[in-house]
């Protein structure tokens, strides 16, 4: 049986409990469902328990901007089927609160303790969630929300040396190679 | 008056009660107070004219006629003494009571006088009829004592009394009938003159009767809820009198009996005094501990009675002593008990607000345990000699070995009263008092008497009349005064009293002497910085002092274990003081007494092979020889051995020493220990070396001495508390001093001798130090403090000092210790202990460091921010030492010079040279004066130079630390304190397994799990105890007559 | 023997002639260390550079009094060392200042130095400089044992403990020295003396990537310069007494450089080829290597 | 400001029952603000230490950035450093020099600071890589730092995105030039415009909890 058809068939299981989306194949090892967010939990822990996803992998976000949504993607790992699966969940930016798994995945706490700060995505019950993680003294909005202007806040809070070019990488190395612009 | 009175104030008082009114209770007090007075001022009158005039006793013929039809009575001198004991007693007893005696109405009193005429019949007649009718009486008016108590078991205790008394007198009564058929006549000495082999088993049934009364182990479950359950003023009379009066019994018996029968009471007796002190054990209700030390006090006593063979005209001395001691101490514990509400022992605790109270308590405690100077000291003395005279070495060894379980739960029971928490209150009035004061006073005039017969006797020394001794308990007299006040009138004491004596000492006892006496004055300098009154810690301490002085200044065997009693009490009075310390001073006690009693096996052992006994002049063991000679010496070694805390004997010292207060363990460690160092320096001088089954003993010495410092020192550096720290490095320096001492050689000595006067200034000093830190922080827990040195500068710097002391480094006084180790090893044949004791070395730096560092260096804590210097009357000692340490360290022949020549005579060989400052030996050569200069100039110069390269130095604070760039998150997470030598636990911590500890551990285990078993045969159960009895009876006569 | 203030120049001018022979050979072995990594390695003079920058250095702290003299402390401890054993033997100039003890002398002075420095370092109140002590000591136990075996098997050997009486026994061709007369001795203090040179596999006390550095990790400036003189003075202190036990001591300055440089060239031969151990892996190792030979040593002699 | 718990001010019970004050900051930490520390009064015995500082260089194993991996060749018997008297101490205590190995972000500048204030006068400062000298790559980035001698007064910039092995090596025979010119005063100069360096770290570091001067 091929990976592919591993990965299919638990879908059509996961379809049959669940109420997932459809199966997006990144690679015959990798596939990626959408998970309503009500129904996360219950997911996760019938992956953990009946389909040996043991290890999450990751946790992570995407900031759907233009959409107002939050993609959160919890990536988990069958060891000995060597098989990785990930949940998305999409949750709406102006309520970005996700129920926390840390009792499932102790690990999952740093996961979400970054988001909380990167993206300000609150997990209530986490611990230690409210703690600095990466970032000391931060005053601004979450620096990896897409509506956090980066060079702005750059030069407002930074002094630029002045004098400084700045150049398209390519356009730039093809001059420098080839001068005559050929 | 004729001594018939007593009988005849007995039954006509007794009668008179019968006619009263029930309510005239009051008259019945006054008539049956009044009979007891008579009955003891008649035997009072009796006594002083035996004692003074030395008369012949005195035969009564009642009705004129001979025995059967009259009644044979006789008083003499041992006749007076004890009905005077029954009948003050029995007096006593009724005063105590008092208002219980009332409410009991005329039937108690007369039961009660009754009960008193009839022991007193007892011990007057000399008719075995009269026996049988005076058992009778006491059985029915102990009956009637118990079944009058308002306790609901009284009722059972009593019934089951009867049942079993009655079968006993069945017996007796059998005997006397078949003697009587056999003889012809019932008049005691008649019958001895006829002998009991002719009516063997005739006396059989008399004898095993009589001391069935006894209440032998094991067949006595059917007695001992009448200790129990009874008032504890009749419990008073069942202990004291009652046993008093048999015992007096078994001894007409084996008047009978002859020698022949002497084994039986002995066997019987030491089972019994074995047996019921192991029983006791487990006891938590105080007036069953009583009952069962009752039952082993007689055992031990008719254990003296089968041995009167040997014992000759030191019979009554040591019976006398054993007797009187006994009843005096447990009449008057159970008068104490009855001011006790609750009946768990812990529960005396109430009594601690009563230092008069608690004073009496020890008084009896004492007693019982035969310290000095009571009576059953010297009695113990006296018995132990006799035995190993006779080569009874296992009688001697069974009656030392139950001797220390009774210690064990009576020292246990005065931990509880003395450490433990009691919200209850005592109620004491005067009647209740009295008879407590009256047995107090008895105890110690007994003390005098008996030391005093000791002198007479056999040239022993009154105890009581010693200066020093004196002085310790003057301070009884004083307790009321201020600490301070009392505090000077030991220094000035203990200093006056060298004044007075330094030129009696020569110069090794002269460093003792030192040590003891002015030593002792420092330490007690620290005592100022105690406030109140300070109850029962100046007598203790005085105590310990004048058992040391008295140590050294003794010459004979009996002086010198007199005094090593009296110090070993007087410390673990001290170290009991401590705030947590119960349990360490009970172990300590335990190990002290246990190696007191081979120190005592030793000298009687010694003795009984160079007289003149029961003492020598210590320098006679020199004369002894194989085979006596080894087993002398490992006796007494391993008893001073207990002192030294060398391994496997060890176990005591750290909680002890760690537990006393701030002021006491400088003195129990620093001063203390050098008592059993003394000990062994005077074994060694007089016995040198001694083979064993071809061991030389002292190489054995060697090993367990480096053993000693190895472990200790290896112990010492897994420490989190600080004292003990100190206290397990104790047990290492004293492994060195041994060792030194063990070398036999001459440098050896002086070794050891350097190792005594730099342990007890930088032991003692060291214990000051940290003790006034603890004190300061509330904590001994080394790593909760650190960063000190700013706040407490002066204890650093005497912390410091002292650490390179002990470490040997030069320029200070360890070194010249070091120095002379080395020399001296060089000439020792054994070369291997050496190892290990080349590994303790280094491993000293360890634990040395780990003091000084986590206490004073590192990081401060939040909560000691503002911690003040020790309090100055702790400093002040401390910077007296630091000036001592340093004088010694730079002229050590301020010390060793006289003492170098002293031991010439000992070892003419290998002393050292003294030439100007330099000292040298065969092998090398030392200045301390130039170690000293050159180092300080190295320093001062080396010193200049960085203050001058050095002179903007800006001064920063604990968290100015590089710290991986990062800042220390608290000071407590900063402070690198907890498990220091966490990688050396990897690798040697298999060393220091609590091995001894689990031996000993597994051993009082065992005696209590057999006590427990030996429990569960006390069912309860009338009937089963009447069994037991039958099966006592039946086993003693096979073994005594044979299938 | 006994003083006289001549005395105090000669020693002066021992002291003199050791630590520049120490800056340079310390250089000299961490050139030929270098070497063996295929490297060029520091200049010959660096040390004393470095010395000269470090008193140069214009600010410094202190931490407070212990931490002050703890550098006072460790250099007194190396001078003491030197100037209490004879340097050269059979010269009055170079005997120094050994009139005042004997061999015992200087195994015990041997500690000042340390316990100063631990001391001063444990003030600084920095974790790892008590973590290294801790290492330090408990290295310190195990590996001087073998060292102090040696010695008694050595003083038993010759029945003296004066350094110069031991040296004189060893004169008369290079069989009589004790490296072929107790052979067992002087293997085991070899052994021993690998573990008192702060060089791998006994580096653990320092280990700069893990505990950067131990004890000595808030010192800098003059406090540090004071410790390089003393790295320049101790090692060499120490190699004079094992010359002296072992190798049948020095007649003449030059003997003294060779035999030095050569003793010196056995702990950093070692160093260079072997990696770490740790403390309790060390403490094993000689308990279970050195320790049997200086035994044997003992019991045979 | 967001204080770190540890760093408030606590009420403590002392062994004696009595309560206290602990303001960790004040009691904990030297508050003593720094000062300039002349140069040897007479100036052959400052030519000589000048020398001695130039030929003994002890930098200060910190690796801040991606430029860390570039030091490590130096030790290497292929450009060995310890030939020109440059060696790495593992203590800012005893170390003169400071790389600043590449991007350093604001997290990275609060300990690079501290590191550089426990160093002793007189101490240099090189910046590695163009990361230092104008932000580099990172120019736009929310987090890092784009002119170091903002912060610290930088002897040196050695500029490259990374610089080799060799252009280390080059940097620092410039600043052995400097130093021994009697040029390399950037600790000096640190404390003559200390209130503008403090200015500017508290600029960017929000969470500013430790005293003003790292002793």
């Amino acid at each position: 049986m091929t990976t592919l058809t591993i990965m299919r068939e638990l879908h059509t299981r996961l379809k049959a409990l669940f109420p997932v989306g459809e199966l997006t194949e990144q690679r015959p090892a990798l596939g990626f469902v959408t998970v309503p967010k009500e129904h996360l939990r219950t997911t996760l822990m019938h992956l953990r328990v009946k389909e040996g996803f043991t290890h999450l992998v990751l946790l992570t976000a995407v900031d759907w901007l233009e959409e107002g949504q939050f993609q959160l993607t919890y990536l988990l790992s069958n060891r000995p089927l060597a098989i990785d699966l990930g949940l998305r969940v999409m949750l709406p930016r102006d309520a970005a609160t996700m129920e926390s798994i840390h009792d499932v995945w102790p690990t999952a706490a740093t996961y979400q303790r970054e988001l909380r700060e990167m993206f300000g995505i609150d997990f209530p019950g986490s611990p230690r969630l409210h703690e600095e993680f990466i970032l000391e003294g931060w005053k601004d909005i979450p620096p990896y929300r897409r509506d956090f202007d980066t060079l702005k806040y750059a030069n407002e809070s930074y002094s630029q040396r002045p004098g400084r070019e700045t150049h398209d990488p390519a356009t730039h190395m093809k001059q420098q190679l080839y001068p005559n612009g050929r | 008056m004729s001594a018939l009175y007593i009988i005849a104030v007995g039954l006509g008082s007794a009668f008179v009660l019968g006619m009263l009114n029930e309510r005239q209770k009051n008259l019945g007090y006054v008539i049956t107070l009044a009979a007891l007075t008579v009955m003891s001022a008649i035997s009072a009158q009796w006594l002083i004219i035996f004692a003074a005039t030395g008369a012949h006793p005195i035969d009564i013929f009642t009705a004129g006629t001979q025995p059967p039809f009259a009644i044979n009575l006789r008083m003499g001198v041992i006749e007076s003494a004890l009905t005077l004991l029954i009948s003050l007693t029995g007096l006593l007893s009724a005063i105590h009571m008092g208002n219980a005696l009332v409410a009991r109405g005329r039937r108690a009193m007369a039961v009660l006088v009754i009960a008193i005429m009839a022991l007193c019949g007892i011990v007057l007649t000399r008719d075995i009829f009269n026996l049988f009718v005076f058992f009778e009486l006491i059985v029915i008016a102990t009956g009637g004592m118990v079944l009058l108590s308002d306790d609901e078991r009284a009722v059972s205790a009593g019934f089951k009394y009867l049942i079993v008394s009655q079968f006993i007198s069945v017996l007796l009564l059998i005997g006397i009938i078949f003697a009587y058929h056999a003889t012809g006549t019932l008049n005691i000495d008649g019958m001895a003159e006829q002998g009991a082999s002719a009516f063997a088993l005739a006396f059989f049934l008399m004898f095993i009767a009589v001391i069935a009364e006894l209440k032998p182990f094991p067949a006595n479950g059917w007695a001992l809820d009448i200790y129990e359950s009874s008032h504890p003023g009749f419990s008073a009379i069942f202990s004291a009198a009652t046993g008093t009066a048999v015992l007096f019994a078994v001894d007409k018996l084996l008047l009978i009996g002859g020698a022949e029968w002497f084994p039986v009471a002995s066997g019987v007796g030491i089972v019994t005094f074995v047996g019921a002190n192991l029983l006791a054990l487990p006891q938590t209700n105080d007036r069953r501990l009583l009952g069962y030390s009752s039952i082993a006090q007689t055992g031990l006593i008719l254990t003296v009675l089968g041995q009167q063979d040997i014992l000759g005209q030191n019979y009554l001395f040591i019976a006398g002593g054993l007797l009187l001691a006994h009843a005096v101490a447990k009449a008057g514990l159970y008068w104490l008990s009855d001011l006790v509400a609750s009946r768990q022992l812990t529960a005396w605790a109430a009594l601690k607000e009563r230092p008069l109270l608690v004073f009496a308590f020890v008084t009896f405690v004492a007693m019982l345990c035969g310290l000095p100077p009571f009576p059953g000291f010297y009695a113990k003395w006296e018995l132990a000699h006799a035995l190993a005279a006779e080569g009874r070495m296992a009688m001697l060894a069974l009656i030392l070995f139950g001797a220390l379980l009774e210690a064990g739960y009576l020292f246990r029971w005065f931990g509880y009263l003395i450490k433990r928490e009691s919200d209850e209150k005592v109620v004491c009035s005067a009647t209740q008092a009295i008879p407590v004061f009256a047995a107090v006073i008895a105890g110690w005039v007994l003390g005098f008497v008996w030391g005093e017969l000791s002198v007479t006797r056999f040239g022993l020394n009154n105890l009581l009349l010693t200066l020093p001794l004196l002085f310790a308990l003057s301070f009884l007299l004083i307790e009321w005064a201020p600490a301070w006040l009392k505090n000077t009138v030991a220094i000035g004491g203990m200093v006056a009293f060298f004044v007075m004596t330094y030129a009696e000492y020569d110069p090794l006892r002269l460093i003792f002497a030192v040590i003891f006496l002015i030593g002792g004055a420092i330490t007690l300098l620290a005592s100022y910085s105690a406030h109140g009154r300070r109850v029962g810690f100046y007598p203790a301490a005085m105590l310990m002092y004048a058992g040391m002085i008295m140590l050294i200044r003794t010459t004979d065997s009996f002086g010198f274990f007199a005094a090593w009693e009296l110090l070993t009490v007087g410390s673990y009075f001290l170290i009991l003081r401590g705030k947590e310390s119960e349990p360490h001073a009970l172990s300590y006690i335990l190990f002290s007494l246990g190696g007191a009693f081979l120190i005592l096996a030793g000298f009687a052992l010694a003795a009984s092979a160079v007289p003149p006994a029961p003492t020598f002049s210590l320098a006679n063991l020199a004369a002894l020889t194989a085979p006596v000679a080894p087993w002398v010496f490992v006796l007494l070694a391993v008893g001073f051995m207990t002192k030294t805390a060398a391994i496997g004997v060890h176990i005591w010292l750290p909680g002890a020493h760690a537990e006393a207060e701030t002021d006491v363990s400088p003195m129990v460690s620093g001063i203390l220990l050098k008592a059993g160092l003394y000990g062994l320096f005077v074994l060694l001088m007089a016995m040198g070396k001694q083979q064993l089954f071809g061991i030389e003993l002292t190489h054995a010495l060697l090993w367990i001495a480096a053993l000693t410092a190895l472990l200790g020192n290896l112990m010492a550096i897994f420490q989190e508390d600080g004292k003990r720290l100190l206290a397990y490095s104790s047990i290492g320096q004293m492994g060195y001093a041994v060792f030194g001492l063990a070398l036999m050689n001459h440098l050896g000595w002086l070794m050891a001798l350097m190792f005594v006067i730099n342990h007890y200034i930088y032991k003692a000093m060291l214990f000051l130090s940290v003790g006034g830190v603890a004190k300061r922080t509330g904590t001994r827990d080394m790593y909760k403090m650190g960063g000190l040195i700013t706040l407490m500068p002066l204890s650093f710097i005497a912390t410091l000092i002292g650490i390179i002391a002990v470490s040997g480094v030069p320029p200070l006084s360890g070194f010249g210790g070091r120095w002379i180790f080395y020399n001296a090893i060089m000439t020792s044949d054994v070369r291997m202990p050496m190892v290990i004791l080349f590994l303790a070395g280094p491993i000293a730096f360890l634990y040395l460091f780990r003091l000084i560092y986590t206490i004073f260096l590192g990081q401060l804590k939040d909560e000691f921010r503002r911690v003040k210097e020790a309090p100055f009357w702790i400093v002040l000692p401390q910077m007296i030492y630091v000036a001592l340490l340093m004088i010694f360290a730079v002229f050590p022949g301020i010390a060793l010079r006289r003492v170098d020549e002293y031991l010439n005579q000992f070892f003419p060989e290998g002393g050292l040279g003294w030439s100007g400052n330099e000292i040298t030996s065969a092998y090398g050569y030392w200045n301390p004066v130039s170690i000293m200069i050159i180092i300080c100039v190295i320093f001062g110069v080396l010193l200049a130079w960085l203050m001058f390269v050095d002179r903007k130095a800006q001064k920063v604070k604990q968290f100015n630390i590089v710290f991986s760039a990062e800042a220390p998150y608290r000071p407590e997470t900063t402070h690198f304190a907890w498990n220091f030598f966490a990688p050396y636990r990897k690798a040697l911590g298999f060393l220091v397994l609590p091995l001894a500890t689990m031996f000993w551990g597994t051993i009082t285990g065992l005696l209590h799990t057999g006590a427990d078993i030996a429990r569960r045969f006390y069912t309860g159960n009338g009937q089963t105890y009447a069994f037991h009895f039958l099966l006592f009876v039946i086993v003693a006569y096979a073994i005594r007559i044979g299938f | 023997m006994s003083f006289d203030w001549m005395k105090i120049p000669y020693s002066l001018l021992t002291l003199f002639i050791v630590v520049n022979y120490g800056f340079l050979l310390n250089a000299l072995i961490q050139k030929i260390g270098a070497r063996v990594g295929r490297r060029h390695g520091i200049p010959i003079w660096q040390n004393y550079v470095d010395m000269i920058k470090n008193y140069g250095l214009r600010s410094s702290i202190t931490h407070g009094v212990m931490f002050y003299l703890g550098p006072v402390f460790r250099l007194s401890g190396g001078v003491g060392l030197l100037l209490f054993v004879p340097t050269i033997y059979g010269s009055y100039m170079f005997s120094n200042l050994s009139f005042a003890g004997d061999l015992i002398l200087a195994l015990y002075f041997v500690f000042f130095g340390t316990l100063g420095m631990a001391l001063g370092a444990g003030e600084s109140g920095h974790p790892h400089a008590a973590i290294g002590i801790t290492r330090g000591l408990s290295q310190m136990t195990a590996a001087e044992l073998p060292f102090g075996l040696a010695v008694f098997s050595v003083a038993l050997q010759y029945q003296t403990l004066s350094v110069t009486e031991i040296v004189a026994a060893q004169q008369g061709g290079i069989l009589n020295w004790t490296l072929f007369t107790n052979p067992l001795a002087v293997t085991a203090a070899m052994l021993g003396f690998l573990g008192s040179m702060m060089r791998p596999p006994f580096d653990v006390v320092l280990a700069p990537q893990e505990i950067p550095i131990g004890p000595p990790t808030e010192y800098h400036s003059s406090y540090l310069a004071l410790m390089q003189t003393n790295r320049a003075i101790f090692p060499v202190a120490k190699i004079v007494i094992y010359m002296n036990l072992f190798f049948g001591g020095a007649d003449d300055w030059l003997t003294f450089c060779f035999k030095v440089f050569l003793i010196y060239l056995w702990s950093a031969f070692v160093g260079v080829v072997f990696p770490r151990f740790r403390v309790e892996q060390s403490i094993r190792w000689f308990l279970v290597w050195a320790v049997p030979l200086g035994v044997l040593s003992i019991v045979v002699v | 400001m967001a204080m770190k718990p540890e760093l408030m001010k606590r009420m403590v019970k002392g062994p004696d029952g009595l309560e206290f004050e602990v303001e960790p900051l004040r009691d904990y930490y030297c508050e003593a603000p720094p000062t300039v520390m002349p140069a040897a009064y007479i100036k052959i015995v400052e030519d000589l230490f000048n020398w001695a500082r130039a030929e003994s260089i002890w930098i200060l194993g910190f690796g801040t950035g991606c430029g860390a991996i570039e030091m490590r060749p130096l030790m290497t018997p292929r450009f060995d450093a310890y030939r020109y008297g440059v060696q790495w101490r593992p203590t800012p205590r005893q170390a003169n020099l400071f790389i600043i190995s590449g991007y350093l972000s604001t997290k990275t500048l609060k300990r690079a600071i501290r590191a550089y204030e426990q160093m002793q006068n007189p101490k240099y400062v090189i910046g590695l890589g163009s990361c230092t000298i104008n932000g580099g790559m990172y120019w736009d980035s929310y987090n890092t730092i784009k002119r170091l001698d903002d912060y610290l007064p930088v002897d040196l910039y050695i500029a490259g995105c990374m610089p080799r092995p060799e252009a280390l090596l080059s940097g620092f025979m410039d600043l052995k030039k400097l130093i021994r010119a009697g040029k390399g005063e950037g600790a000096n100069k640190y404390v003559e415009n200390f209130d503008w360096y403090k200015a500017n770290q508290k600029r960017v570091i929000h969470d500013w909890d430790m005293p003003d001067y790292n002793w």
